[in-house]
């Protein structure tokens, strides 16, 4: 049996949810289906009254992963440190909101939950003791243009290394690792008026590996329009580093979020080098989840059809491969 | 992201007590997660060019009824992901027979994002 | 015997040189007396006629290495692709502007050549066999806001890899590890007109790892005063990784820049945490050079007699003391 | 960054053939390395409000001298760091005894840099 363990967040299929296309179960069903048996979810995304969770829900969550087979995994928790205007919650409130994030992700039979990246380390130390009273491990996600060893993650792994909890850790975003910026996030900015040669440098000196400060510099120099330079920008909130980098942090990482765009068939993703990353991970001994999570929806929903399905059943298929299973 | 779905059903003219007391829109929350609803930090809506005042607009949300100074003092409420509500326009007469144009915009405080997420959309209806 | 080698690049007293103050011969002497052997030039700053070399000028190089117990280390290279206006040298043009810094390195006795961050990998896998000839490495520079696993260095690891060449490799500049904002430079900021109170927020956000375009979109949320625009903009072209990303690359990496912005005593730089970066290098078996790097210069002689001497002299002492020797 | 050392020797006439054919002053390159002269894109020199047009200005550097135009096309002959040239300006009958202002302009392409570095100084001196 391989180590490395599949899901999907179903965060994946939020465009069908959204459009009543899809109920939660369909989710779910459709998860299975792939083979995907590890489920995660934003609670706020699909459970309606959340945080509340009724006894009626809980039974039916425990009753769908027993019917699909599948094994509750992970719940993305947010922060909304600014619920009034001109406000920002006090951290003793945020952590009050954390705890509550535990319990609901605990009640659901999730040992991970995703923390998001703008949370502070020192309101992750707070939280560890209650991390561990609830028993779910709360990761930072390491989201692009963050990276696992740069300035705010290396303040996390301080708390992570003085805690010396196993609660702690890092839920890497494969979307560290966008090698090439998604086409449908170029075409998307065509559709909105960007230029073809602006979109063609953009994309030409990202995949180069040229620092944003230049792209966003030659393209500055060029065009005064604004489509075009947010669309240089882009450069900015993009990412891709070497996935070695996540070697020395191997003990330190035990769920990841399979980020992708576009899977152009059941072999591979526009933008991501899944047989890179999934080669490092391999290497660095993993042994957690890798759950699915498609971003490809809003980039093309304004003038296509969406089909995560199709796109996550692709995911899975290539993940099953590169994992070996 | 998610702005063509914003307007769900187009105008109708709100009738209370055999009145016709103004019109309606059905309306999605352009954000992926739903919001707590004193992160809405505002609504907007134009017809035909003209800004309705703030004062005359009402969200109805799940049987609850906001004014959006209502909505600045409740955070545990939310709209759901999804969830359609109701944008509630305060205009007697509501609107003539004809030919409208909507302009729907959503400014959200999303706690993440340095800057609010403004997200809006217009469509014109043959009411 | 300690494994770190120490060794100043002359960079260091371009202040003093600038100003006749210190010959050539005084910063080699200097250097040398702070028991930093390893000596690093720039060929085009300190060398006249460069990239010419007369027979006197390298005896008398020679002469100065055996004179003052010092050995030749590396000269750092620069590529002028642009040297004429609308027109970028074609790439055997570089190519031959690269042997001809090998050439020089190798008449000097530098065994290793600092390549400029901006060279392509392109570039450095045709150079390859020629430094391999001239027996000079090349190592990348990787200077802020570059680190070691950033898209631009992970094209330049597979280029080494592929080359399986122990003359490519990486030079890190510790620039790289700089956790706080030099105060040199935001006070420099504040003699220009800056706001103190957008000082203090840059300096205190980058300190706390707040991503750059956080406090760029902050400051703007703030005010429109260039001045302080461009403080806020120091924060993307300063840096702070984690200095365990070197680890994997340490097969890697010869040759180190001790990049520094101001030392206040003998034993602590201000915004560089050079235990944190020593024990990494040890814990690597780094066993190369690391050459001063004295950058306050010219962040302070608008408003202060620069005092090269006394900085590296206190670098090294820490260095000394760092290393274990 | 090295602006305050553009302006090295304040502003002399120059007298050639016993006639006063304009004026020059010592100069530095604001630069820590020293560049190929090609890559000096532009140099400006404004005295006492007024720029000095192009044609009329000369880079004297170790006994070579160069027009502007000229300086485009020379790569190999170097400004080195922390030479003193000599920017001549053509204008016969040079300075006034007095007081003058000098403002020095440097256009420096240098390849790494995204945009080139435009580095400049001023000062008053009596002449
Ligand atoms: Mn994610
Ligand atoms: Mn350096």
């Amino acid at each position: 049996m391989a180590d490395i363990k599949r899901g999907v967040s179903l965060y994946s299929f939020q465009e069908e949810y959204f459009l009543g296309k899809m109920t939660m179960e369909d989710c779910i069903a459709k998860a299975a289906s792939f083979g995907a048996n590890g489920i995660e979810i934003i609670g706020e995304q699909m459970v309606p009254g959340f945080p509340k969770l009724t006894d009626a829900f809980v039974d039916q969550w425990f009753g769908w992963m027993d019917k699909y087979g599948t094994t509750p995994v992970c719940h993305d928790m947010f922060l909304d440190f600014k619920k009034y205007k001109g406000y920002v919650m006090s951290q003793l409130d945020q952590l009050q909101s954390i705890i509550r994030d535990l319990k609901f992700a605990n009640k659901l039979g999730c040992k991970v939950m995703r923390v998001i990246v703008s949370t502070t380390p020192e309101l992750m130390e707070l939280a560890a003791p209650y991390a561990e009273e609830y028993d779910v491990k709360m990761g930072i996600e390491v989201h692009a243009p963050w990276h696992i060893d740069n300035a705010w993650m290396k303040r996390h792994y301080e708390v992570m290394e003085k805690m010396n909890s196993p609660y702690l850790g890092f839920i890497p975003d494969m979307g560290t690792y966008t090698k090439k910026i998604a086409r449908i996030i170029v075409d998307n900015f065509l559709r909105k008026g960007a230029s073809e040669k602006i979109a063609q440098l953009v994309a030409d000196s990202y995949e180069k590996g040229v620092m944003a400060e230049y792209i966003v510099g030659e393209v500055r120099s060029m065009t005064d329009k604004p489509i075009d330079i947010a669309l240089a920008e882009q450069a900015r909130h993009n990412s891709y580093t070497n996935p070695k980098q996540l070697l020395p942090y191997m003990n330190r990482i035990f769920h990841i979020h399979a980020k992708f765009y576009e899977m152009l068939d059941e072999d591979t993703e526009y933008s991501i080098p899944y047989n890179e990353v999934v080669a490092v991970l391999k290497q660095g001994g993993f042994k957690g989840y890798m759950c699915s999570e498609y971003e490809g929806n809003r980039h093309i929903h304004d003038a296509f059809v969406v089909n995560s399905v199709e796109q996550v059943r692709r995911q899975q298929l290539m993940l099953k491969k590169l994992i070996g299973e | 992201m998610y702005e063509q779905y914003i307007i769900h059903t187009k105008p109708e003219n709100t009738v209370e007590n055999g009145t016709v007391t103004g019109f309606q829109v059905g309306a999605k929350l352009p954000y992926y997660r739903g919001l707590g609803i004193s992160m809405i930090e505002d609504v907007q809506l134009t017809i035909d060019g003209k800004a309705v005042a703030p004062e005359n607009i009402l969200v109805v949300l799940h049987g609850n009824t906001y004014t959006l100074k209502q909505m600045e003092t409740e955070p545990e409420d939310r709209w759901e992901f999804g969830e359609v509500g109701t944008i509630k326009v305060l205009q007697p007469g509501g609107l003539v027979s004809g030919e409208h144009t909507v302009e729907l915009l959503f400014n959200l405080r999303v706690s993440y994002m340095p800057v609010n997420a403004i997200r809006k959309y217009s469509k014109t209806f043959m009411v």
